[in-house]
């Protein structure tokens, strides 16, 4: 009965993140709106463009082939899948015994690996430059996102989201030493992951500095809508995975409905001030040019090292 | 009594070692010849010598056979073929190593064959004693005159000396080792003498020189 | 029940059959079937019997006197038999392809060498694998390289197929020459030549002559595998081969190697729970780490499709090394539980490599066949012609990539998992070492992806690149049967990874979970919780539920919708064509910019003018080159010290008669000279 | 009765070459003198092959008083004289038949041709059977003379050049080797003054009683004496001049049977060194030696331009693995060095063989001449392959399998330095060798070649070799096993078995 319990509850956190991805993506925009003295639209504006979306018919290129159009579904179902692995605002899931961190990370790329296919699919040369751009970027973010998980791993004891998120939130108020490097580098990670400055200009569509939305540039309709969601959810996916990582004040532990609402609510304040951040933090930086990326990332690997350093000593 | 024997002995040796050393510093190929003639019949002389001590009468068949072969046919041999020779070939123009310093070197090569022969045990045998360092001499100055040579007769004459060497060797060392084998080594020699005299003959017909600088067709470098 | 000999001997029968009758026939489609037919069918024997094996008792026999000192020795044991299952498998499915690739082949070739060869070279490896005599692995080892090596050169019209094909004998000599050391070691401390006797020997080894057997082995057996820095016949070799052969050698030949070092390090170089031999797995880590870095970058920027997977083959080989080499790690700290998770990461992806690796080749064998052009720069849009191939071909992609539901996935995550567990060793400087080496590995998962998306997105999607692609046909129903096989492994391995965890630790007499198909795999921390958890049934359910539900959930959302076709977005310029595209080499640019200290790139331009004028061109042409670091540095300038010695020694020939008595002359003296001396002292 | 049969059988496996011999020069007729050879060298393969059987059963024969002798390792070399004479008799015909197609010669010098077969057969026949060393020497000497002869056969430059370099350094050569059978002998009198002093059964029973440093000198002498003449270095030099110009048939001889004859004196004065003063001086020195060669040739070969040079020098580099067995000593190397012995004997005919037919057919020697002939005769390049792959010690053929126990061995006797050094140059050996000969074998060969083998009885000899060289690489016959057992005794136990 209580497994039964914890499978719907695992399911609500699902449908939770689903349901939440555009919310986020409205709440960056609206800031990022704010400080740059403009009104911008509303934050709801993300859920009335998918459902306008995914009402519009379909231009499909003459060019492509299968992979194109599967592509948004397998990226979608990829991205979705992940989403069951990640406890929200209970510190474990049920799902835990399925799949684990690497596993999450691998269906992030595999959601990636068909989105630059699909760049590639149009023949056209925005979608090579795009997934030229995004197969460097990708390929020097996974040795940074695996050694800042390498960190965290083995100070909380498993790459198992349960029991890792179950040990940070046990852990004491104050982080370990360690924990602190892993969570710069890691933030570095995410903002590459989701696209964010300095990495990607999601908002711009200018060949000399867009990354992801070369690939996605000859889809409409509703696989455009399942692209722009999937891209939201893998969002807030990392923002959630940040913040019960490495601020897991808060999160319920047990399945009490007293706990899970504070858990509830806390985790629906903790990623809006996330959001906040990420969104001003873009306001304040530009987008830098391709090749000084590396560098960013190179910080990335480094502080991750020295977590790992920190680990052992 | 033994020490006179002893010092007709080294004598003996000596004049062997003086006449060879009469090949190495003669110039043209008929003084080579004469050279090897004298040095020949010095070589039955003392081959007689041990004849005389050992009291062995092969011996005194082998010292004639080296008589008449060696100082009679073979030189007859070598000028009946260079006669019918039309080249010019009489003076070496010019050995690797000066005249001068082969008769050096061939003397430093006497003291080595001394120096390496001497740790062997000779007992009592005055003949070893005395012939075993000459005959070693021989070799080394006869492998000298080849390496140092360069036509293709004076590596004849080279070759002869080493025989010469090998003979007075065999026969200082174990007094005649038996007829047959001695006929042996002379029929080789012999065949040998004649093949290279073809040799000598097809070399001039077919180079036009006898000199060993042209024989370098087959190599690496 | 047929018993275990018998079983053994039937496809070896088979392959020598088929071996025969390739010799005796002419190009047929009689002929195809005639050689290929008896291999397909021993491969399947090949695989009834180490299945047989690895459920049962080892195999073993002996049969003595056909030469002197050496008894041909036989035990097949369940690492024999694992090794001899991957050869099964993939030969099987390779035979299978072969009887449609090879019709490729005999307009311009005869089939009877190759027939012969390819039936031999199989038979060869299984006996490698099965031999238990040292001398008599020799034979059978160096046998395989030889007659892998007329296959390489198999197209010998090609100079270039020459030269690949003689490093590739000359390199995989060398390596045989370590590994008759190492063997030779183990004879002069045991007197035998028989493993058996290194088996029991082994123990008793002082700690260098282990350090040192192993060593030799090392080099050796990694000299075959194609571990850097001594890979450099691989990336020549593979392409050169004809692809069928490409796949063989790849998927299965280099595994040998592999092979060879996992007997020499568990079975005969006196290893043990001892901290003393750490190194050995700190040095197979660093090595592989290199290798699979290193080949992974050079498969990024490679342009010839059949090279890049040949890089790729290193890079993996990389990772099954670093598995290998933490499992010994693990071991010589008596770390049991972690040092199977290691050996199983290892061997779970040595079987994956086969099998993916195999797929490919043949993949790339179909698109060569029918476009006779290695160079993807010409290739592009075969997807539409080639819809069975690219499907294939894709799944191999996302397999060897890492990513899941397929089979690298799991390997990679054992691997990754092996990595992190690197924090139970009592070591802090090996800790911190093995943390740092997974960086590499790390990068090497993600530009392997960058790799595949390259050689899949350039060979199949978007536009052709040149003209004389387009009217190309799908290949023969044999090809596409034959990856589809391996294919299916690729899924299967991946969706169940208990297929293959059951099997290695069958196979090593190992416990390891997961006890059933469905169940969790779990790998446990300290305090007793689960560190990781994987279950890929689930995993996949998840994955296709979700599809299904979002299908409908976005068209009850969105109603129905209409799908029009249109060109692609040109900005208004008019048609795309082809020479606007990205091209392979513009795709890697970014990642060879990054890596330039490693790579070195710089532009050749090749001018021709008009006439005189140096202005007025008439073609240009610009090419990318990189450098290759390991033949610049280390490899070329050894082999010409040895030719500057060679030339030195053949000034000795002169052709001067009397510098030769001279040579005679100065040996004489010499020698006396020794002797006097030495007798005076 | 049973000395008769002795002395029977001893007269009837010299009698066939004197007689052939004969014959020959009275017949006269191409056609005939051709297969009377052929007949001569068969009826010597069978009368070596009694021979062989009867020393398997009975070790030693004692023929004629005491003037032969024949023991294991006698019968060892008596066996490859014997198969490569045989083969290379039937190659000649073919061969020099195609030579006087050609009108490279002429009548009259087949019939020199053939004389000079019968009689190098003959006096290689004597070496290995003669009891008195004296004898032994002589034998040797007489068949550098007749090689010369054999070489000179054309009156080429080349050949005229390398039949001079050839007397001239050979006879320098085994000059020295008669100062130490002299010393030898010198020694043995000075213990024992007897009648059989000059015989080797004399001698190795007195070998103990020796003065040691006489025994040193005189090894020296041996070595290098009999070492020019087999071939190691750096007393080589004729070498690779004599077997490259001689006709094709007799380069196989002087390759694969001739410097077995020679080695085989060094190996009798091995035993009696080695039981006067034990083995380790002459190892030593034999070591030595072999590297040198083996470096040497393996150096040698990058740069060759010509085959049969190539060849030569690989013969240079085989003749130093057969010193390095012995020289490592132990029953393996001793072993394998006579296993080496034979199986340089079969596979180093066969590629002057293939090569003497691969000329003929491109008119050409020089290696850059020559590609694809694969393509243009099959059978010949696959057996020329075959023959290569050995020589470089690829198994599974023949030479592999000595290689691997004189390596064993070196290991063994912990001679690391010297196993190191020559594993490096074996492989280097290999990479050179196989260089040249892929570039030969393989490639396209130019358009106007013709596909067609050069007939079938330059095949068969080939053929023949081919088979025993792959034969012998993964099983050899328990009677060849017992009769190389019985003579690495004879070298290891002082020469009795």
């Amino acid at each position: 009965m209580l497994n039964m319990i914890t499978i719907i509850i695992g399911l609500i956190q699902v449908l939770v993140i689903l349901v939440l991805a555009p919310l986020l993506t409205g709440i960056i925009r609206k800031t990022k709106a704010r400080t740059q003295k403009r009104i911008g639209a509303s934050i709801l504006q993300p859920y009335y463009d998918l459902l306008k979306l995914v009402r519009k018919d379909e231009v499909i290129s003459d060019q492509t082939s299968w992979i194109f159009r599967a592509c948004p579904w397998i990226n979608f179902a990829a991205i979705t899948t992940a989403a069951f692995f990640i406890p929200v605002f209970l510190a474990y899931t049920p799902f835990g015994l399925v799949g684990d961190l690497l596993l999450v990370i691998g269906l992030f790329a595999l959601g990636r690996f068909f989105t630059m296919l699909a760049g590639l699919d149009v023949a056209s040369s925005f979608g090579g430059l795009g997934s030229s751009r995004e197969m460097m970027i990708s390929a020097l973010l996974e040795p940074a996102l695996f050694l800042s998980i390498f960190v965290v791993a083995i100070t909380y004891g498993g790459t198992n989201l349960s029991t890792l998120i179950s040990a940070s939130s046990n852990s004491s108020f104050l982080p370990h030493p360690q924990i602190i490097f892993a969570a710069i580098g890691l933030f570095i990670i995410i903002l590459g992951e989701t696209g964010r400055l300095p990495f990607d200009n999601p908002a711009t569509h200018l060949e000399l500095t867009m990354v992801h939305e070369t690939m996605i540039l000859e889809y409409s309709g509703k696989s455009l809508a399942l692209m722009e969601w999937s891209q939201s959810i893998k969002q807030i996916i990392l923002f959630t995975l940040m913040i019960n990582i490495f601020v897991p004040w808060g999160i319920s532990s047990s399945i009490l409905l007293s706990t899970l609402a504070v858990g509830f609510l806390t985790f629906i304040g903790k990623i809006s001030l996330f959001g906040i951040f990420v969104a001003f933090l873009e306001s304040s930086v530009a987008k830098w040019r391709l090749f000084r990326i590396p560098d960013l990332i190179a910080i990335a690997i480094a502080t991750s090292m020295i977590g790992i350093v920190l680990c052992y000593l | 009594m033994d020490t006179i024997q002893f010092d007709i002995l080294t004598i003996s040796g000596a004049i062997l070692l003086i006449a060879t050393f009469g090949i190495v510093a003669t110039r043209g190929f008929m003084d080579w010849l004469n050279a090897y003639r004298y040095q020949s019949i010095v070589l039955s002389g003392v081959t007689a010598i041990i004849g005389y001590v050992t009291g062995i009468w092969e011996i005194y068949i082998a010292a004639g056979l080296t008589l008449v072969i060696k100082s009679i046919i073979i030189p007859k041999v070598l000028t009946y073929v260079t006669r019918k020779l039309e080249i010019e070939f009489k003076l070496e123009t010019n050995p690797y190593v000066s005249i001068r310093a082969s008769v050096i070197i061939s003397a430093l090569l006497v003291a080595l064959s001394y120096f390496l022969i001497q740790q062997i045990p000779f007992k009592s045998d005055q003949i070893v004693n005395a012939y075993l360092p000459v005959s070693m001499a021989q070799f080394f100055i006869g492998l000298f005159v080849l390496v140092n040579r360069r036509t293709v007769l004076s590596q004849v004459v080279g070759l002869l000396i080493i025989e010469n060497g090998l003979f007075l060797f065999a026969m200082a060392l174990t007094h005649g080792v038996s007829l047959l084998i001695e006929i042996g080594i002379f029929v080789d020699i012999l065949v040998g003498i004649l093949i290279s005299s073809i040799l000598l003959f097809r070399i001039s017909r077919t180079f036009d020189s006898l000199d060993v600088g042209k024989l370098e067709n087959l190599r690496d470098d | 029940m047929i018993s275990n000999l018998v079983l053994f001997q039937i496809p070896i029968l088979l392959f020598v059959i088929g071996a025969l009758s390739g010799l005796l026939s002419r190009n047929s489609r009689l002929a195809r079937l005639m050689i290929f037919v008896p291999s397909m069918i021993g491969s399947i024997f090949t695989i009834v019997f180490s299945i047989g094996i690895i459920t049962g008792t080892p195999l073993k026999l002996t049969v003595p006197h056909i030469l002197p000192f050496f008894d041909l020795e036989i035990l097949v044991d369940g690492i024999s038999a694992f090794f001899m299952l991957i050869i099964g498998l993939v030969s099987f499915a390779v035979s299978l392809y072969s009887i449609g690739y090879s019709k490729e082949y005999e307009i311009k070739k005869r089939m009877s060498a190759f027939g012969f060869l390819f039936n031999i070279f199989i038979l060869s490896m299984i006996l490698v694998v099965s031999s238990n005599n040292s001398f008599f692995f020799l034979i059978f080892w160096e046998l395989m390289s030889l007659v892998s090596f007329f296959l390489v050169i198999y197209d010998h019209d090609k100079e270039e197929n020459l030269k690949s094909g003689m490093t590739y004998l000359v390199m995989t000599h060398l390596g045989t020459a370590f590994i008759f050391a190492s063997f030779l070691l183990g004879y002069i401390q045991t007197g035998n030549f028989s493993f058996d006797s290194f088996r029991h020997g082994s123990t008793g080894f002082p700690l260098l002559v282990k350090n040192l057997v192993f060593v030799f082995a090392f080099i050796g057996f990694g000299t075959k595998a194609g571990m850097v820095p001594l890979h450099v016949w691989l990336p020549k070799a593979h392409p050169s081969a004809p692809s069928n052969i490409s796949a063989l050698m790849s998927a299965v030949m280099i595994k040998i190697g592999i092979y060879g070092m996992i007997r020499t390090i568990f079975d005969f170089s006196g290893f043990g729970a001892s901290p003393d031999f750490a190194w050995w797995g700190m040095l197979l880590v660093a090595f592989g780490s290199a290798s699979a870095i290193i080949g992974v970058l050079y498969a990024v920027v490679e342009r010839d499709i059949k090279r890049a997977l040949a890089f790729s083959s290193i890079e993996n080989i990389g990772i099954i090394l670093i598995g290998l080499g933490l499992s010994v790690v693990f071991t010589s700290f008596n770390l049991t539980a972690f040092a199977v998770l290691a050996l199983v990461a290892s061997m779970y992806h040595t079987i994956n490599h086969a099998v993916f690796k195999g797929l490919l080749f043949m993949g790339a064998g179909s698109v060569v066949s029918v476009t006779h052009t290695k160079n993807i720069e010409h290739l592009g849009g075969l997807v539409k012609q080639m819809p069975w191939t690219s499907l294939l071909f894709l799944i191999g992609a996302i397999s060897i990539s890492g990513l899941p539901p397929f089979n690298g996935f799991i390997s990679e995550w054992f691997t990754l998992q092996a990595l992190l567990s690197s924090y139970h060793i009592p070591s802090t400087i090996l800790q911190i070492s093995i943390a740092f080496a997974s960086l590499p590995f790390a990068l090497t998962i993600g530009i392997a992806a960058a790799t595949f998306v390259k050689l899949f997105g350039m060979t199949f999607l978007s536009k052709t690149r040149s003209e004389n692609i387009i009217n190309i046909k799908e290949v023969p129903r044999s090809m596409i049967l034959g990856m589809s096989i391996l294919a299916a492994v690729c899924v299967l391995f991946g969706v169940v990874p208990y297929l293959g965890t059951s099997l290695i630790s069958t196979a090593f007499h190992m416990s390891f979970q997961p006890s059933s198909p469905l169940d969790f795999i779990s790998v446990q921390n300290n305090s007793g919780k689960s560190f990781a958890n994987l279950s890929m049934p689930v995993v996949v359910i998840i994955l296709s539920s979700i599809s299904i539900a979002i299908f409908g959930f976005i068209r009850v959302l969105g109603g129905h919708t209409k799908k029009t076709t249109y060109g692609t977005w040109d900005c208004g310029f008019g048609s795309l064509n082809e020479r606007m595209e990205y091209t392979p080499t513009s795709l890697s640019q970014p990642i060879r910019a990054v890596f330039k200290v490693f790579f070195k790139p710089h532009n050749q331009t090749e001018k021709e003018s008009f006439g005189e004028n140096q202005y007025l061109l008439k073609t240009i042409k610009v090419e990318t080159v990189i450098k290759n670091i390991f033949e610049d540095v280390l490899y070329t300038p050894i082999v010409s010290s040895f030719v500057f010695f060679f030339d030195k020694v053949r000034r000795l020939q002169t052709g001067k008669i009397n510098a030769y008595l001279l040579y005679i002359m100065i040996t004489l003296v010499l020698l006396l000279l020794f002797v006097r001396l030495s007798n005076n002292a | 009765m049973d000395t008769l049969i002795s002395n029977l059988t001893i007269l009837f496996l010299l009698l066939p070459p004197v007689v052939g011999a004969c014959l020959v020069t009275v017949l006269k007729k191409k056609r005939v003198i051709g297969a009377i050879t052929i007949c001569t060298a068969s009826l010597i393969l069978i009368q070596v092959l009694f021979v062989v059987s009867r020393i398997i059963s009975q070790k030693t024969i004692t023929a004629f008083g005491n003037a032969f002798y024949v023991d294991s390792l006698s019968a060892v070399i008596l066996l490859s004289i014997s198969v490569v004479g045989f083969v290379a008799a039937i190659y000649s015909k073919n061969y020099m038949g195609r030579q006087y197609d050609n009108g490279t010669v002429d009548d009259k010098h087949i019939v020199r041709y053939y004389q000079g077969f019968n009689v190098f057969l003959l006096t290689m026949l004597v070496v290995p059977i003669a009891n008195n060393l004296g004898v032994m020497w002589v034998m040797v000497e007489a068949t550098t003379l007749v090689s010369v002869l054999l070489i000179m056969l054309y009156f080429k430059e080349n050949a005229i050049e390398a039949a001079w370099k050839y007397l001239i350094i050979a006879t320098v050569g085994l000059s020295f080797a008669l100062i130490g059978t002299v010393f030898f002998y010198y020694a043995n009198i000075n213990t024992n003054p007897s009648e059989d002093a000059m015989n080797w059964t004399g001698m190795v029973h007195n070998a103990k009683l020796f003065d040691p440093n006489l025994v040193k000198i005189a090894f020296v002498f041996i070595l290098v004496g009999f070492g020019t003449k087999a071939g190691l270095a750096p007393m080589h030099t004729w070498l690779p001049d004599a077997h490259s110009e001689a006709p094709t048939p007799v380069s196989a001889v002087l390759s694969g049977v001739l410097l077995n004859c020679a080695f085989y004196g060094i190996i009798r004065f091995h035993i009696v060194s080695s039981v006067a003063i034990g083995p380790g001086f002459s190892n030593q020195l034999l070591i030595i030696l072999a590297v040198v060669s083996i470096v040497i040739a393996a150096a040698s070969i990058y740069f060759q331009k010509d085959m049969k040079r190539m060849l030569a020098y690989s013969s240079v580099e085989h003749m130093g693995l057969i010193s390095l067995g012995i020289g490592f000593g132990g029953l393996l190397g001793i072993y394998g060095a006579i296993l080496q012995i034979i199986n340089h004997a079969l596979a180093k005919p066969l590629m002057f063989f293939a090569s003497g037919t691969i000329s003929q057919k491109y008119d050409a020697k020089a290696m850059s001449k020559i590609t694809g002939i694969i393509k243009v005769m099959p059978i010949t390049g696959i057996l020329f392959l075959i023959g290569g792959l050995a020589l470089v010690g690829m198994p599974p053929f023949n030479i592999f399998v000595s290689e691997f126990m004189i390596l064993s061995s070196g290991f063994k006797s912990g001679q690391f330095v010297a196993v190191s050094i020559v594993i490096l140059f074996l492989v280097v050996t290999f990479a050179v060798f196989l260089r040249h000969l892929i570039k030969m074998i393989f490639g396209d060969p130019s358009s106007e070649m013709k596909k067609s083998e050069m007939g079938k009885l330059a095949i068969l000899p080939m053929a023949i070799l081919g088979s025993l060289v792959v034969i012998l690489g993964i099983y050899i016959p328990v009677q060849l096993q017992t009769l190389i057992q019985n003579a690495s005794t004879v070298i290891s136990n002082g020469g009795f078995a």
